[in-house]
């Protein structure tokens, strides 16, 4: 082989080589979960040490907000849909905040599991839509759960 | 087809056909924008319905989405014209390359203004180093970068060259910025509007935000090539044409 | 192929006649991660937090400082126009220089990280992570920046330029080692952060020296 | 129309500020856009048209 035409080879082998790795590495390192914020589930599994500082992220639970009597401490849970976590914070809750809502909140989780939040944002979603849709939409979802539980107890006897 | 595209790439390259036939379109391409936007400013602002979660704060989209939007591909296609230049060594897309760079970091700095604008009564605070939002800032860096190593060449030809080195290089932040909503679910809510899927939001808030962002468009265009003529200007300033211009 | 290994050989041999060029980043890694312990706060709890995140920033700023140099000396005595006159192919040549420059700052800021790990209270569970992290990362480092160094070569004031158009690209490997990093520190997984760390290092591979060695042709037109 | 009132369209429901603020700050940057590159033309034009007349007059006695 000519030398030019088979330096150019040597060049294009390596190109392709470089390049498939690097597809390779980039879907697998997508596969894995790099995730900056832990899931509900993996502090209530202990996967994250007590005292670190970590992003906690997920849905607040309906029905679990509770306000102190004083002060502007509020305790709720966030869940992923697996497993719960109760958080406590201390300050000024975002406007979006509510309760059904995805939320990130940054702080500790304690030795009683515990997650301590010195900050909480709110989280929300790529869903654009009008009040009156939302509420037709609950309805609907709502009445869609009635019915499924309906159907449910029915074939259940 | 070829031959057409052929043809349109001479003419594209001859600044004096380029300056000629951008006069007719300045007109309507200013009203065209212009008009746009007034509608879609009035549907957006007075007629869209306000939004389930965040009321009327929502309202900023109007401008934040297409401004994001418009700061990466006037990234893009300043690569691409870049590129253009580097390998034919068309002279037009080097000075359009050299045009896009204020206007995309303009956007781009739009884009990052309302976007805080839009965090603190949403998610609650101003700013938070959220992928989406460190690569968006890169972007804008990105931008700073190659006007100040344009600035900073001494020959025109080697600023041109080396803005496009840059630019083509940079290009690597585009798909960070694009996954990062998706790689790293931190706050920024994923994409509402998508390519291949029926977008998640309501017809009536829909619509003024496809006008704006049409409208954007044709903003940036306008600007682009108002620019562009003053580049030829400058450049053909000694061209028996131009000379005609100034003597009239 | 043979002018690329002799530029290789009598650069390396040149930084170790030479140790202020190799020595000088490797102690203003040293300098800056202990300004920070004085600076900020000194408690070792503090310190296992943000240990990671500050011995990357440190190697980043470490790696900047001796870029400015890489191809100066070659532009000024004429090396450069002599590689192009040879018609070597200047991918090698770009190549070859990105590597020396990483043998000369980033793989002995690597070697020298346990000892900041350690100055700095690192997590335990996080020293093979930052090693790791910089054995991968670091030539990423050195490859981007040869681009940013051979665009601003001819220039009198590149150094400040230099990290204007170099560090935005740096980003994307910093939030991935340093989340490697972190997630080690806490006990978690990090293999994804490494991966990406990888193929980031294979894309630079394949695409720097292209444009490096375009951005090095520049310098000849002046 | 979603506002009954122009006092309500300003309010915005409680986030006027922010949604004014934003569109007010994009306004500026935009007018900055547009205006910069028309400036330039006249300067350019002026500066042009003086160099001809310039060379002009110079020509015939040089």
């Amino acid at each position: 082989m000519h030398p030019q035409r088979k330096k150019r080879l040597h060049l294009i082998l390596f190109l392709v080589l470089a390049v498939a790795s690097a597809v390779g590495l980039a879907m697998y390192s997508l596969s894995q979960n790099i995730n900056l914020f832990q899931t509900p589930t993996q502090i209530a599994n202990g996967e994250v040490p007590p005292g670190r500082t970590i992003r906690a992220g997920g849905l607040v639970v309906e029905g679990s907000v509770e306000r102190d009597q004083q002060g502007l401490g509020v305790t709720f849970r966030v869940t992923d849909g697996q497993s719960e976590v109760p958080v406590f914070y201390d300050g000024i809750l975002p406007d979006l905040f509510r309760e059904g809502q995805g939320i990130v909140a940054l702080g500790e989780v304690n030795t009683e599991g515990l997650f301590v939040a010195s900050e909480v944002l709110a989280k929300h979603d790529e869903n654009y839509m009008p009040p009156e849709v939302q509420a037709a939409l609950e309805q609907a979802h709502q009445d869609g759960k009635a019915q499924m539980e309906a159907a449910a107890k029915e074939a259940s006897y | 087809m070829w031959q057409w595209l052929v043809r349109l790439y001479h003419r594209l390259g001859s600044p004096k056909w380029f300056y000629e036939m951008t006069e007719r379109w300045i007109f309507w391409l200013a009203l065209a924008a212009g008009g746009s936007a007034i509608v879609g400013l009035v549907l957006g602002l007075l007629y869209a319905p306000a939004d389930y979660q965040q009321g009327d704060s929502f309202r900023i989209i109007y401008i934040h989405v297409p401004a994001a939007l418009l700061a990466q591909s006037a990234y893009m296609m300043m690569a691409v014209a870049g590129a253009v230049y580097l390998i034919w060594r068309m002279k037009m897309a080097a000075w359009v390359a050299k045009v896009i760079a204020p206007v995309g970091a303009a956007f781009c700095l739009i884009a990052l203004l309302t976007g805080a604008i839009w965090g603190k009564p949403t998610w609650g605070t101003w700013w938070v180093w959220d992928a989406r939002l460190t690569s968006m800032l890169m972007l804008l860096f990105l931008y700073f970068g190659v006007m100040a190593l344009q600035q900073a060449m001494e020959s025109e030809e080697a600023s041109y060259k080396a803005g496009a080195i840059l630019a083509l290089v940079g290009l690597v932040n585009i798909p960070i910025i694009k996954y990062s909503v998706e790689w790293w679910n931190t706050l920024h809510q994923p994409a509402t509007l998508k390519l291949t899927e029926k977008p998640s939001m309501h017809p009536d808030m829909l619509w003024p935000l496809l006008i704006m962002i049409v409208s954007t468009y044709l903003f940036f265009a306008l600007v682009v090539i108002l620019r562009t003529r003053n580049e030829i200007l400058w450049h053909e300033r000694k061209r028996q044409w131009v000379r005609k211009i100034l003597e009239s | 192929m043979s002018l690329v290994r002799a530029t290789v050989r009598r650069d390396l041999l040149l930084a170790a006649r030479n140790p202020g060029e190799w020595a000088n980043p490797l102690m203003f890694f040293l300098m800056v991660a202990a300004l920070f312990p004085m600076a900020v706060d000194p408690n070792p709890e503090f310190l296992s937090k943000i240990s990671g995140g500050v011995i990357w920033v440190a190697a980043l700023l470490a790696t900047l400082l001796s870029l400015d140099s890489l191809y100066r000396a070659d532009v000024e005595d004429g090396s450069l126009e002599q590689w192009l006159a040879s018609g070597e192919s200047l991918y090698a040549m770009s190549l070859g220089k990105a590597l020396v420059h990483w043998c000369i700052s980033g793989l002995p800021l690597t070697l020298m990280s346990p000892l900041l790990g350690v100055m700095l209270h690192l997590p335990e569970d996080a020293y093979f992570a930052l090693f790791i992290s910089l054995a991968v990362g670091t030539p990423v480092l050195s490859l981007l920046g040869a681009v940013g160094a051979a665009l601003t070569a001819s220039l009198r004031s590149g150094g400040l330029l230099l990290t204007l158009l170099i560090l935005p690209l740096y980003v994307p490997v910093l939030i991935f080692a340093a989340s490697a990093v972190y997630h080690a520190g806490i006990g978690m997984a990090y293999n994804g952060q490494v991966a990406m760390l990888g193929a980031m290092l294979a894309l630079a591979l394949a695409l720097t020296p292209f444009a490096a060695g375009a951005a090095l042709k520049l310098n000849l037109s002046r | 129309m979603e506002f009954s009132s122009l006092a309500e369209f300003i309010a915005m429901g409680k986030h006027g500020f922010y949604v004014w603020l934003s569109y007010g700050l994009t306004a500026v940057i935009i007018a900055f856009v547009v205006m910069q590159p028309i400036l330039h033309r006249r300067r350019l034009l002026k500066e042009q048209a003086q160099r001809l007349r310039r060379e002009k007059r110079n020509a015939p006695s040089a």
